[in-house]
């Protein structure tokens, strides 16, 4: 019994559908080419939208967001969402500059192991964000509730345990650790470390973009993470490990927020501060909707992502370089979001 | 009364067209239907009759054609308008609010007011006398419908269009979730109904019903109606002819074939709810089917064995070895592999490709260590899909792009793909129509086989199905599930649809 | 004050046609306090003949975006920058940065870590710590040598990243612990908000209520959201016919504060003089942009206001 | 063959259902007790955790948050999220100072009118607000987004408009606007308009739950909203007007965020605060939560909400009085969210 099959009936063919995913690319893209080309054309000569120092600022500025939101897209195409990573960050932070700061004042350990130490602290930031993110994972899993007030939870922990390894004050280490390699990734001053106009933290980023996406597409459990997302009881149908997977998920999601934290502490001139960052999150998730990712799981590009975290970081720069009052910025904010995603929407319907 | 109507088309449909985007989905369709009769609407998966029932029913509006009700002009503007006139539809997936009773699901939308409040007491009254009807007597109209079974959420459905007295009740695929005896029950209700005036659209893959209830009937294929008929005046196999646009010629193949080793051993399994006691010993080269009414615990049955429910007691011995209750992961290294009853929420993941549905369950070997390659991804789904033939363009084409059987048969090549040796297949073939079944018991039949010349070994086949001809007509042996307990498994010679029936109500006095 | 009124004499004596253009960066933008030091920076900015760019982040709490905001202005051009560090570690390399690319900062309100004259020019601002010191005698003085309730003093203080209210709670409790008698009896940090310091502020004096009286010697609220809010617990505890004999020392102003002041609700407010940092901020950066010698110091000082001394609103 | 149906074989009957639903909210009443209790138990005496006066604080704090979340509530029932609720409630307060301070300096208007104009400044409030909330619901309606984005939208827009009418600053309306009505809705102290213990704002928010209660329960509206968060799409096919039904669910939300507003207004002593209420959607959203609802849709209710806030703001009010650090604080609320959550999950494990 084998007959031939009947002629093909499925219209909505494979081409057109990839080609649709490179078009809708390709829009945010042009949404992003649109936003700079509007500052860039509104703040021309001096104030110098597009100069490199800008360009260099802005490609910092856009370090932060971007390393968390490649977690943050990994945690939404897995069907879930991470509240927590504001206060992630904070905590990360605070971890990295306890830890320099350790050692009594006269001879801060930092001192006698200028390399070795740094290690240790980001060692011990990421350590403790991915932790958070394990809590989230297994509480997600274990209790079976829905992840937006889990992480709502553990927000509002994070953001204790920052504030309270903090002392309640900011931390400062010794002045020496700015003239350590872990206080130069995003220094704009150290040319040092940077390849022009690229400082260190955006090639950390990029290399992180590439290595998730890559990730993402050609790892098992890259695939699952996809699975997982599109449909949570066809993948523990299918063996895969789903409880596992989940936590996973949840742990790069903090381990992502942990290393943005690190870039954070470097970005704040090598502080730790533990009431940064608050209502970050609300950006990263921002960044990742704008690139294409879907809330309700299964869709997402670190690609799109980067593209919306760009053009989140454009709108905040260039409103200010404008000198839009905040309250402008704001609204137009707030715009930017409802239409990028509209728009990314009107493109493919099916989407939310 | 209008004059028009009395002399006998209550409904004409005539050349109604409707697209969806490139996909024409009804091509010109006509369609009459007259007061109290029965009429079947029947096609392949796809063919656009769900889509005709939405425009019926003001769910969709047509491109161009035109319909009259009683004579006049009908154009439903929207579900609630449609109602209104008198035409309802049952939904394939059934359109419940879960959280809510079942009187206001009955009257959602409709809702007796004073002023801007719920008049309680006449929805009460009037979700009342609805479930009367349709023989729900005991039934709270206050139990919230998220705790009812299926049968009685259809009911609760049908108590709906009942209860605006609907000249026209179009059931798309209404026995698809239930067994023998509520379909029985079903097709009484519908007989009442018919009894009392109202003009019936009866949407089923299933011929056996067709011939059992109805009066008429019409057959559409890709969006075209190709013929129509009364039944019993048209034979079954030129029905079917028609459906598929081609002759069928055997729709149960059973080579024969011999059972060797058992490879799979229930001894008193029990699940904490369901199942109470399932044996069963299955073999090498031998198809066993479970029957059993709805919520007898046949599927519990399978995902207690696969690791989807927990296992309360009991033991389980694969390739002759006890093994522990474990998760589905093992049991698929164990070689063993489900297909859901539930294609659609679990099943598939309706927004991934086929080929990654396909090879979800084993993703190793399409790439070095823990890595895969989409591209030797689709190639291994590629001999899948020419060889069951699954209708795609490729393997990259999204799931929910497909029609029901060929999804089906992506979850059923995906235990082919994993390589599995048993094959546990629960209602293999619910609503999926005639030509995409006969390739699926085409499969089954090959697979208990084997073909000792590719070497490839005769596999073990467990099928759950509430359709009884298929299971005598596939089956090497058949046992009955009776309220959580697993009956013992005799050969099909021994079992017709009535002793099955008899053994599934518990009122076989052999066993 | 009459900030117009200095501008025509200036313009005389300043012929120089040339417009200056420099930015001016506060840790702030909604407090009535900024706008106070905005307009000192406009009046001097108009005196000048400057042209004023004035750009804050939302609240000081917001480090980063303040670097982003001092960063994006010092790309875009200007002569000179008026900063008003949110933070004093985070800010530091920033500037030094932009001092070494020849771009003058001069840091007013609250300091930056570097040397002053060489990291940038100048540091106009209240001593924080001094000015502190000044809320706990100024509360010590209204208690009097003889405190009742045990000399007991509340302190509500700001969020816990903030470095100038931290040094001024900071010089509050040291001035306070060197004054026999007084001691504090509980200290919280709130959220940064008016509500927040309300609800903390409340809850906390409830504790001290017994016998429908408040025994407390002593309320210190050390900025002004935290003293806003501070202030309508202690007049709900009044209005509500608690009797409360704590003296009650705000510090900043406000028209609220000022209110808190006529009624007697508060006693007595530490104020900083914003509108002089101001003028006095574009003033130096003006004087060394054209070349004049700048102090590197300047404290503008605080008063402290009293009903005595205020005149109604 | 009319043969009876089978005899209904699930056993979980109604009655049991309902008796169920009972036990439930007998849990959460539980849990505010227990919740009461560790407090009472641990601040005896002297710092009078029960006394008549902390209770009448926590009440006038918990009228904020409960306004709020009785709005939430709905929308949460109807299966969305309003995360611009705290934005509302700030431009709510923003307006409600604005319209009383127009006029001339010295002739406010306000001071010509001192009935009519707190009316007309409340009707302004709520006007705004509600329409904040058509815009939600009119986006989420017809641009078929997600309610988590277009609400974190205009979560941005309705900020940046707060301060756009504040000017970017506190607005202090005339000093006699404090001996105004609107002014008193919160104050303990004016026992004229206070029944002994519960301020005015308190029975507001009593008489907004007990409608809100019998609107969701006894009107068709009501049921409607329940229908939509059910089952989106049963809804559509049985001609329930789910565009109106949404925008309207979202404009209540508004409008009840906008109360929440007038009432903050009132708490802050009759002061207009463009930076108050950040993120207060987050503990709207967790009291609807803790008092049950789903954020899957369907199922809520406002007596439920009403324990959440209670329990909230104990926590908020015990924390302080023990003298906690607020990173003592934050942690023990993000665990007792979680915790809430979790109790009321074990009880009903279909809820997520
Ligand atoms: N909303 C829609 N959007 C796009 N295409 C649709 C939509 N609904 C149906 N179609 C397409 O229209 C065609 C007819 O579908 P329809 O559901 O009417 O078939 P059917 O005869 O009911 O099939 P089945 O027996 O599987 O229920 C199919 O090709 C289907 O993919
Ligand atoms: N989602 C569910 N929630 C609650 N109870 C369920 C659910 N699904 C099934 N049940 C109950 O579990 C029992 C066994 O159902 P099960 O689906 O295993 O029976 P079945 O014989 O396989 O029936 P079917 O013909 O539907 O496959 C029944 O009492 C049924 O009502
Ligand atoms: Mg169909
Ligand atoms: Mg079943």
């Amino acid at each position: 019994m084998s007959q031939p099959p009947s002629p093909a009936p499925a219209p909505a063919s494979a081409a057109s559908k990839k080609s649709s995913r490179v078009v809708a690319m390709l829009g945010r893209l042009a949404a992003l080419a649109a936003v700079y080309a509007f500052f860039a054309f509104l703040t021309p000569g001096t104030k110098g939208f597009m100069s490199d120092a800008n360009t260099q600022l802005m490609l910092q500025d856009i370090a932060v967001v971007a390393m968390a939101a490649i977690g943050m897209t990994i945690v939404i195409i897995a069907g879930g969402i991470d509240l927590s990573a504001g206060s992630t960050i904070a905590l990360s932070m605070i971890t990295t500059a306890y830890v320099l700061n350790l050692g009594p004042d006269g001879a801060k350990l930092v001192l006698q192991h200028p390399v070795l130490l740094p290690i240790a602290a980001i060692a011990a930031a990421i350590g403790v964000s991915t932790l958070i993110g394990f809590i989230n994972g297994a509480l997600v899993t274990w209790l079976r509730i829905v992840p937006f007030i889990i992480t709502l939870g553990t927000m509002q922990m994070a953001r204790g345990f920052a504030k309270l390894v903090a002392n309640e004050q900011n931390i400062y280490p010794p002045a020496e650790v700015q003239d350590l390699w872990i206080s130069r990734v995003l220094d704009p001053a150290r040319t040092v470390f940077t390849w022009p106009f690229l400082p260190v933290a955006v090639w950390l980023v990029i290399g992180a973009a590439i290595l998730t996406t890559l990730f993402l597409r050609y790892t098992r459990l890259g695939r699952h993470i996809f699975a997982l997302g599109s449909n949570e009881k066809t993948a523990v149908l299918c063996g895969v490990p789903v409880a596992r997977t989940k936590i996973l998920v949840y742990m790069i999601g903090g381990l992502f927020s942990g290393l943005a934290g690190v870039l954070f502490f470097a970005r704040l001139g090598s502080i730790g501060q533990p009431t940064e960052a608050i209502g970050y999150e609300l950006f990263v998730i921002a960044a990742a909707v704008i690139g294409g990712a879907s809330l309700l799981g299964g869709r997402g590009t670190i690609l799109g992502t980067m593209i919306g975290a760009l053009i989140i970081t454009i709108l905040r720069n260039g409103g200010v370089k404008m000198g839009w009052p905040q309250y402008t910025q704001e609204i137009v904010m707030g715009a930017v979001i409802i239409v990028a995603v509209a728009i990314d929407n009107l493109r493919n319907p099916r989407k939310s | 009364m209008s004059e028009a109507s009395s002399a006998g088309s209550l409904l004409t449909v005539n050349g109604i067209k409707k697209s969806f985007g490139p996909t024409q989905a009804l091509k010109g369709v006509d369609l009459t239907l007259a007061r109290g009769e029965v009429l079947a609407l029947i096609g392949e998966n796809g063919a656009g009759k769900s889509t005709l029932m939405k425009v019926l029913s003001g769910a969709h509006a047509s491109d161009s054609g035109e319909m009259t009700l009683e004579g006049a002009a009908y154009q439903p503007t929207g579900p609630l308008h449609a109602r209104g006139l008198g035409v309802c539809m049952i939904y394939q997936e059934l359109a419940l609010a879960p959280h809510l009773s079942a009187m206001e699901n009955i009257l959602l939308g409709i809702e007796p007011t004073v002023g801007p409040f719920m008049n309680w007491r006449e929805t009460r009254a009037i979700a009342r006398r609805a479930l009367d009807e349709v023989g729900l007597t005991a039934l709270d109209p206050a139990a919230i419908v998220g705790d009812l079974s299926i049968a009685e959420q259809q009911l609760v459905e049908i108590a709906r269009a009942v209860a605006v007295g609907c000249k026209v009740l179009v059931l798309d695929e209404p026995t698809s979730s239930l067994t023998q005896k509520d379909v029985q029950a079903l097709f009484a209700l519908v007989r009442r109904l018919k009894a009392k005036g109202v003009a019936i659209v009866y949407i089923s893959h299933a011929l056996e019903e067709v011939e059992a209830l109805c009066d008429r009937f019409t057959v559409m294929r890709d969006g075209e109606t190709v013929g129509q008929g009364v039944v019993g005046q048209v034979p079954v196999s030129r029905i079917i002819a028609l459906m598929v646009g081609r002759e069928v010629a055997d729709l149960y193949p059973r080579s024969p074939r011999s059972a060797t080793e058992p490879i799979l051993e229930l001894r008193a399994l029990a699940g904490e709810k369901f199942p109470k006691a399932a044996s069963l010993v299955l073999r090498r080269g031998e198809v066993v089917g479970i029957a059993g009414l709805i919520g007898s615990g046949r599927t519990e049955t399978l995902r207690a064995l696969f690791g989807l429910d927990a296992v309360a007691a009991g033991e389980i011995s694969i390739h002759g070895n006890l093994t522990p209750p474990a998760g589905p992961a093992v049991r698929w290294a164990q070689g063993l592999g489900l297909v859901s009853e539930d294609r659609k929420t679990e099943g598939l993941a309706q927004n991934l490709s086929i080929a990654e549905n396909l090879t979800l369950s084993k993703l190793d070997g399409l790439g070095p260590w823990r890595f895969v390659r989409p591209s030797r991804q689709n190639a291994a789904a590629e001999p899948w899909i020419k060889a069951f033939p699954i209708k795609c363009q490729d393997g990259e084409q999204p799931i929910e792009a497909l029609s029901g059987g060929n999804q089906q048969k992506v979850a059923i090549a995906r235990l082919l793909h994993h390589g599995c040796d048993v094959l546990l297949l629960d209602e293999p073939t619910r609503g999926i129509d005639v030509g995409s079944k006969a390739q699926i018991y085409a499969w089954i039949d090959k697979l208990a086989l084997g073909d000792p010349a590719a070497g490839k070994a005769p596999k073990a086949v467990l099928v759950v199905s509430s359709y009884l001809p298929e299971l005598l007509g596939i089956c090497d042996r058949i046992a009955v599930m009776t309220r959580g307990v697993l009956g013992e498994a005799r050969p099909v010679a021994q079992w017709t649809e009535h002793s099955l029936m008899l053994a599934a109500t518990g009122q076989d006095q052999r066993g | 004050k009459s900030p117009e009124a200095a501008a025509p004499a200036a313009a005389g004596a300043n012929p120089a046609p040339a417009k200056i253009s420099i930015a001016a960066i506060p840790k702030a933008t909604t407090h009535s306090y900024w706008k106070a030091a905005e307009a000192g920076a406009r009046r001097a900015a108009a005196e000048f003949n400057v042209t004023l760019e004035w750009q804050g982040p939302l609240d000081d709490s917001k480090v980063a975006d303040q670097i982003g905001i001092f960063n994006n202005l010092a790309a875009s051009g200007v002569q000179g920058i008026l900063l008003s560090p949110c933070d004093d570690k985070a800010l530091a390399p920033h500037v030094r940065t932009a001092t070494k690319r020849g771009l003058p900062v001069a840091i007013f309100d609250s300091p930056l870590d570097g040397k002053v004259g060489t990291d940038f020019i100048n540091f106009t601002s209240t001593d924080n710590k001094a000015a502190g010191a000044t809320a706990a005698t100024t509360l010590a003085g209204l208690i009097g040598t003889a405190p009742i309730h045990g000399g007991q003093v509340l302190v509500i203080r700001f969020t816990e990243g903030s470095a100038s209210t931290r040094l001024r709670e900071e010089g509050f409790s040291t001035a306070l612990a060197a004054t026999p008698g007084l001691t504090i009896a509980a200290q919280q940090f709130t959220d940064g908000s008016m509500a927040g310091a309300q609800r903390v502020a409340e809850t906390l004096l409830g504790n001290y209520v017994k016998n429908n009286k408040l025994e407390l010697a002593g309320v210190f609220a050390s900025n002004q959201p935290t003293a806003e809010g501070t202030y309508n617990a202690v007049k709900a505890l009044r209005d509500k016919g608690v009797e409360v004999s704590a003296k009650f020392v705000g510090f900043d102003d406000s028209t609220l504060l000022i209110q808190g002041l006529q009624n007697g609700v508060i006693d007595a407010l530490v104020v900083q003089d914003p509108e002089k940092m101001g003028y006095l901020g574009i003033k130096s950066l003006v004087d060394h942009i054209q070349g004049r010698p700048v102090e590197a110091y300047t404290d503008t000082g605080v008063t402290v206001k009293t009903k005595a001394n205020t005149a109604a609103k």
